[in-house]
């Protein structure tokens, strides 16, 4: 059992490709399990950045500064009463929060967490994630329909023109960084040491990258920087999340789509609704930045060439550095647990919730001290750094909820159509232009 | 709080006051007290017109002269039953017949272009039981003037939503209030209690207390709003 | 047409300005809310909470002479105050004062007519009851006046 | 949707097709709506999200305050008018307790006109700040809300410790005011002028060039000069529109003729230029703060006045410029002790009449954002 296990572990594909149907699963129970999991450290993070940003406090009373918060809620959202309006569609009511968490957790079946952590490696990955995660809509406008409510219809009618919308200028984006994937790194910036052949699959995209030493979000500066915008403005539109939250504009249509549910189905709304930022957050991260490598993933070994930084003597030491880094931010969230556990006010009734911070910290602290061990401090780096641009993202789109206004309508689809989708267009043209720039030259010193 | 059941006696004297202290209250003048004081001073603003008001002390109406109702007069004649200026505002009262003449004469030509409210006023022991006022202000004269005209109970107003159409909805509520209906106004119903309600709350022998039981009973499924 | 406006555009500085203020305001010292039951809210002197009766802190009477003009002066005529003539010194006093609080404004009237210092209105604002009969105080509640609540688990 | 069909409801509203052989689609807003800012509730006739026409049903919260006071004396009655408006409750006991002194035939003395009109200046600063968050939380930014209700806090603040109330403060009397100046007022005010004026930045920041923001509200609810006249739309939604009369110019109460100040007008009339209007009022309210402030005259707070009053019989109307537009009281007192007859003019109600003009073609989302400029509050609509 121990060398079937070690066995995979040093194997250098995903169990998908290795047939490894055991290990599949393994993997597709732990995906499910993290994705859980960031779902509801999002949660508690989402209700304490906002409150902070909006000079509040947030939970604070279900453990220490509110960390118990998400699981109250869980409890209470699977023993509210179940209601179903009496004139809804019941078969298609019940389907549509099970619709929208299937396809959203079904799209981290391709999600590379490292060279050989993802449940399986297909070669059209990313047109597998584009296609299923754009299945979602059809969970909200069922909810929207069965629930024979003026409300939710609107809201779900608003939902499927947003997503149909943005799909375009999404897929323009993510066709620009496929092509990055077939480039030489030719044209202006060009740079790399070989001819990598363009792929759809998403290991080979984050390989592309480690290949020709750049994140895609600078190749060729600034195409790779707007594509990624462009990827970035309709990611947040598809997840129907602020400033393009119109479905479920609460000011407008109450809570959009899902205004009837409540409880469990509900609460598997908002996981599917978290699932899907996770997801479309990680088909970013994967096309444009780096996936699971680390910053300057190529500063580390003698062939190094890349534009921004000039050469290193102490190159090995770079990676070694950086390797430390899970164990830091454990550090560094266990140090903030301490002190805040340190400020709580002294108050017999906030013992017990001192004493849990205190705990938390300690727990923390353990688990970086665990990540320190060599071995392990390895092992951990890729899924390390995806899960923190996870993490990175996530607080993006707290931020923006925070701070702007929502389109209307209309503006929301002008953005689409007559912004983002001439923009994607340009950025693709420009993006093959750049590539081909050396042989375009060559053609026409030739016919000079 | 310890004594919260203790003393069932002492929750009764607060229990039974709504009913009970009408009378203590009306120690102080109260509505039935006002309403037979009424006589003493039936046509309120019009009989103590006259110089000799009942009240020796405080200003009384002045004639008010200027050209605007120099020209009223001289064209409803006696239709202007008074121009007076009470406190230092101006105010006429005019007959129901000419009232929308005069108060489409006072838009066009007076320059009176802002109806800041219609409102009324029940007097129930007299003839014409309600007065219905158009609060009226211009913004080329910064001046305000206050129309008044006489109404029977039966009768119904002009409607001056064509003039202004703020006056849509000051028209409704005072349907709404005091039952006046209003000729003319595009969609004369209630606006602030529900349509099926009987009686016209802001009339004098609407008490305080009273309310449509049959509708609190079918619509709220309670026996009482109070 | 200057430049500055479009580059402001295409740069998104106007959104960007915007993340500039929520980011600045997530620093622990700008939370403004009060951890309620923990930290006590500053009550102004003047505040009007709940009514108090006072009593001569000496002789432990009553300051009441029963005459009756908070419960004309109350706009919801919910003070009962009930009297009767002392046969020895030909004064009247009081039996019983009810207030109905549940009805009350906390205008304020009661304690502007009140001819001693007897009635008055006091710092307390916790007064939440499971039913309406309770806010109906009588005297001897009045005169005990505030009962702060202290929270425990 | 078949169901709604059955029950007669389109039938009842009066439902018509639309050009693509449609229904309309009859939609409920409110009276539980999140943003109908109380209990107002909207019929909206909607071609897809197109707005055909709207109805506004109110009365949800009558509560015949007309009615009370008639059956109360007129000191009593004063608590009542803060509950109509109860975001800017002192400028509603301002209207009353003027209404009454001009029957009366009596004037505050200088130091409580002082008084009302520092009170009144930071409770229309309070009233636009809880306008402005609850606004921006319409249209989409959860934020403002937050950083306004802080600032507003700090008045809340001043209103306790001056008169014992944060919200319906009851603190202005017939013929003046009731509570002298706590110690260390000036102070407070002083302070909070000082203190609110960069948070007005911020708040601007965060709004005013945002694009989201001026897309949002740029041409939105446009209603000309000559509308809001027509239909009596007074206070900042008719100053936007171009038309430049607020009453404490026009016709001054309380010694507004004394103090410098500027009336900020807009051009489009649209829901920008309410925005706009709306903060530039604050920042003119912050400066009548600091004039008032800075040179309150000593002296008595109270007008000599009967302790039963009498007011001998005759009619009045007089009106304030309230944060909402002209608040007006017209009483017809009959010589007793109980006014004859109180009529509120409540801006809101008749500002609300525009909002079918206001919406007429524009979207659902439009709908919610001009309720949110109309700055209209339901106590005062239904009274």
């Amino acid at each position: 059992m121990l060398d079937y296990v070690t066995g995979y572990l040093s194997s250098t594909v995903t169990p998908g490709q290795a047939g490894n149907w055991l290990w599949a699963l393994v993997y597709i129970l732990i995906i499910f399990g993290g994705v859980s999991g960031i779902v509801i450290v999002m949660n508690w993070g989402e209700r304490k950045a906002l409150a902070h940003m909006q000079v509040r406090l947030g939970p604070m009373r279900v453990g220490p500064h509110g960390l118990m918060q998400p699981i109250a809620d869980a409890i209470k959202l699977l023993t509210k009463e179940d209601i179903m309006p009496s004139e809804a569609d019941k078969p298609i009511f019940w389907m549509a929060p099970v619709w929208v968490v299937m396809i959203a957790f079904s799209v981290f079946i391709v999600v590379p967490f490292g060279p050989t952590h993802a449940v399986t490696d297909m070669n059209i990955g990313i047109l597998f994630m584009l296609g299923v995660s754009s299945l979602g809509v059809l969970g909200i406008v069922m909810a929207g329909w069965a629930s024979n409510s003026h409300f939710p219809l609107m809201g779900a009618l608003r939902s499927s023109a947003q997503m149909v919308s943005y799909e375009v200028a999404m897929g323009l984006a993510v066709v620009s960084a496929v092509v990055m994937t077939g480039l030489r790194g030719a044209g202006p910036y060009g740079v790399g040491d070989g001819a990598a052949s363009g792929t759809l699959s998403m290991i080979g995209i984050v390989q592309a990258q480690q290949q020709q030493h750049v994140w895609f979000i600078f190749k060729f500066f600034p195409v790779g920087l707007v594509a990624f915008f462009i990827f970035a403005v309709a990611m947040i539109a598809e997840t129907n999340r602020a400033p393009f939250d119109l479905p479920e504009a609460e000011s407008e249509l109450v809570a959009g789509f899902h205004t009837e549910y409540s409880g469990l189905r509900w609460s598997l709304f908002m996981l599917g609704e978290y699932a899907a930022m996770v997801a479309v957050s990680s088909i970013a991260i994967t096309l444009w930045l780096g996936g699971w490598l680390r910053p300057f993933p190529s500063i580390h070994g003698p062939a190094i060439n890349i534009p921004f930084f000039w050469e290193h003597p102490e190159l090995g030491v770079v990676d070694f550095v950086f390797s430390f880094a899970p164990a830091m931010v454990l550090f560094i969230l266990a140090f903030f647990a301490f002190f805040n556990a340190a400020r709580m006010p002294k108050h017999p009734l906030l013992k017990i919730q001192t004493l849990g911070l205190y705990a938390f910290g300690l727990v923390l602290g353990g688990v970086g001290l665990v990540l320190l061990a060599p071995p392990v401090r390895d092992r951990v780096q890729d899924i390390f750094w995806f899960v923190f641009k996870i993490a990175c993202f996530m607080y993006m789109y707290i931020w923006y909820r925070a701070t702007w206004p929502r389109y209307r309508f209309d503006q929301l689809m002008k953005v689409g159509w007559k912004f983002l989708l001439p923009l994607g267009l340009a950025v693709l043209l420009v993006t093959g232009f750049m590539g081909l720039s050396p042989e375009i030259l060559a053609w026409l010193k030739g016919v000079r | 709080m310890a004594d919260e059941t203790t003393p069932k006696d002492q929750l009764k004297p607060p229990e039974t006051k709504p009913a009970a202290e009408k009378p203590a209250a009306a120690a102080t003048p109260a509505p039935p007290a006002s309403a037979a004081a009424k006589p003493a001073a039936p046509a309120k603003p019009v009989a103590a017109a006259p110089p000799a008001p009942p009240k020796p002390a405080g200003p009384t109406p002045q004639p008010w002269e200027s050209e605007m109702v120099a020209n009223f007069k001289r064209r409803f004649g006696s239709g202007i039953r008074e121009a007076s200026t009470y406190v230092g505002q101006n105010y006429m009262v005019v007959d129901a017949s000419i009232v929308y003449q005069v108060l489409q004469v006072l838009h066009d030509d007076e320059g009176f272009d802002y109806c800041v409210d219609v409102t009324a006023v029940h007097y129930p022991k007299r003839d014409e039981q309600f007065d219905l006022v158009w609060i009226l202000y211009s913004f080329p004269r910064n001046e305000r003037i206050r129309v008044k005209t006489l109404l029977k109970e039966d009768a119904a107003a002009p409607s001056v939503s064509s003039i202004w159409s703020t006056a849509n909805w000051l028209e409704r509520e005072v349907f709404d209030m005091f039952g006046i209906r209003f000729d003319g106004h595009p969609d004369l119903k209630r606006i602030l209690l529900p349509d099926g309600w009987q009686g016209h709350p802001l009339r004098k022998d609407y008490p305080i207390l009273q309310q449509d039981t049959e509708w609190v009973k079918i619509n709220l499924g309670i026996e009482s709003g109070q | 047409m200057s430049i500055a406006p479009i580059l402001n555009k295409v740069f998104l500085v106007d959104l960007l300005k915007g993340l500039k203020v929520t980011f600045k305001y997530q620093h622990p010292k700008e939370v403004y809310t009060e951890q309620y039951p923990l930290e006590r809210p500053a009550i102004a002197e003047r505040y009007r909470g709940l009514p108090r009766l006072n009593v001569n802190p000496e002789t432990g009477e009553t300051l009441c002479i029963a005459c009756n003009l908070c419960a004309t002066a109350c706009p919801e005529h919910l003070i009962v105050v009930q009297s009767e003539r002392n046969p020895v010194t030909r004064r009247k006093e009081m039996t019983s004062f009810t207030l109905d609080v549940s009805r009350c404004m906390f205008c304020g009237l009661c304690v502007e007519s009140c001819s001693t210092d007897c009635l008055e209105l006091s710092q307390d604002y916790e007064f939440a009851l499971y039913s309406r009969d309770g806010f109906i105080l009588d005297r001897e509640r009045l005169e005990r006046g505030p009962e702060p609540t202290v929270y425990t688990r | 949707m078949t169901d709604s069909t059955k029950s007669g409801f389109y039938e009842e509203i009066g439902s018509q097709q639309t050009f693509l052989d449609a229904n309309e689609l009859v939609l409920n807003m409110g009276p539980q709506h999140p943003s109908t800012h109380g209990v107002l509730r909207v019929i909206l006739r909607l071609d897809g999200e197109k707005v055909l026409g709207t109805e506004c049903v109110i009365g949800y919260l009558h509560r015949g305050v007309e009615k009370i006071a008639e059956n109360r004396t007129y000191t009593m009655f004063n608590p009542y008018v803060d509950r109509m408006d109860y975001v800017a409750a002192v400028s509603n006991g301002l209207g009353y307790c003027l209404a009454v002194e001009k029957l009366l035939n009596i004037e505050a003395p200088p130091r409580a006109a002082y008084i009302r009109v520092i009170l009144t200046e930071l409770n229309r600063i309070a009233s636009h700040q809880l306008w402005l968050g609850t606004h921006a939380l319409d249209i989409g930014a959860m934020t403002p809300l937050f950083y306004t209700f802080r600032d507003r806090e700090e008045i809340l603040k001043i209103f306790e410790k001056y008169c014992g109330a944060r919200l319906t403060t009851h603190s202005f009397r017939i013929g003046g005011t009731q509570y002298e100046t706590y110690e260390g007022f000036e102070q407070d005010v002083n302070n909070f002028v000082k203190f609110v004026g960069p948070k007005i930045g911020e708040y601007e920041e965060l709004l005013t060039t945002n694009r989201i923001w001026v897309e949002r509200t740029r041409n939105v609810g446009v209603l000309g000069g000559k509308d809001c006249i027509d239909l009596g739309v007074t206070g900042p939604v008719l100053r936007a529109s171009g038309v430049k009369w607020d009453l404490r110019k026009a016709q001054p109460y309380s010694m507004y003729e004394k103090f410098d100040f500027e009336i900020p007008t807009g051009e489009n009339g649209d829901t920008f230029d309410r925005y706009i209007v709306r903060i530039a009022e604050i920042r003119q309210a912050l400066r009548i703060i600091d004039q008032a402030v800075n040179s309150i005259p000593a002296g008595p707070i109270m007008a000599k006045v009967p302790k039963v009053m009498k007011p001998p019989v005759g009619e009045a109307y007089v009106s304030i410029e309230a944060p909402k537009g002209e608040l007006g009281y017209f009483i017809v007192s009959d010589g007793s002790t109980q006014p004859y007859r109180v009529r509120v003019r409540p801006p809101s109600f008749v500002n609300l009449q525009a909002l079918d003009k206001m919406v007429r073609g524009s979207l659902v989302a439009d709908v919610v954002a001009v309720i949110g400029t109309l700055d209209i509050v339901l106590g005062e609509v239904d009274r």
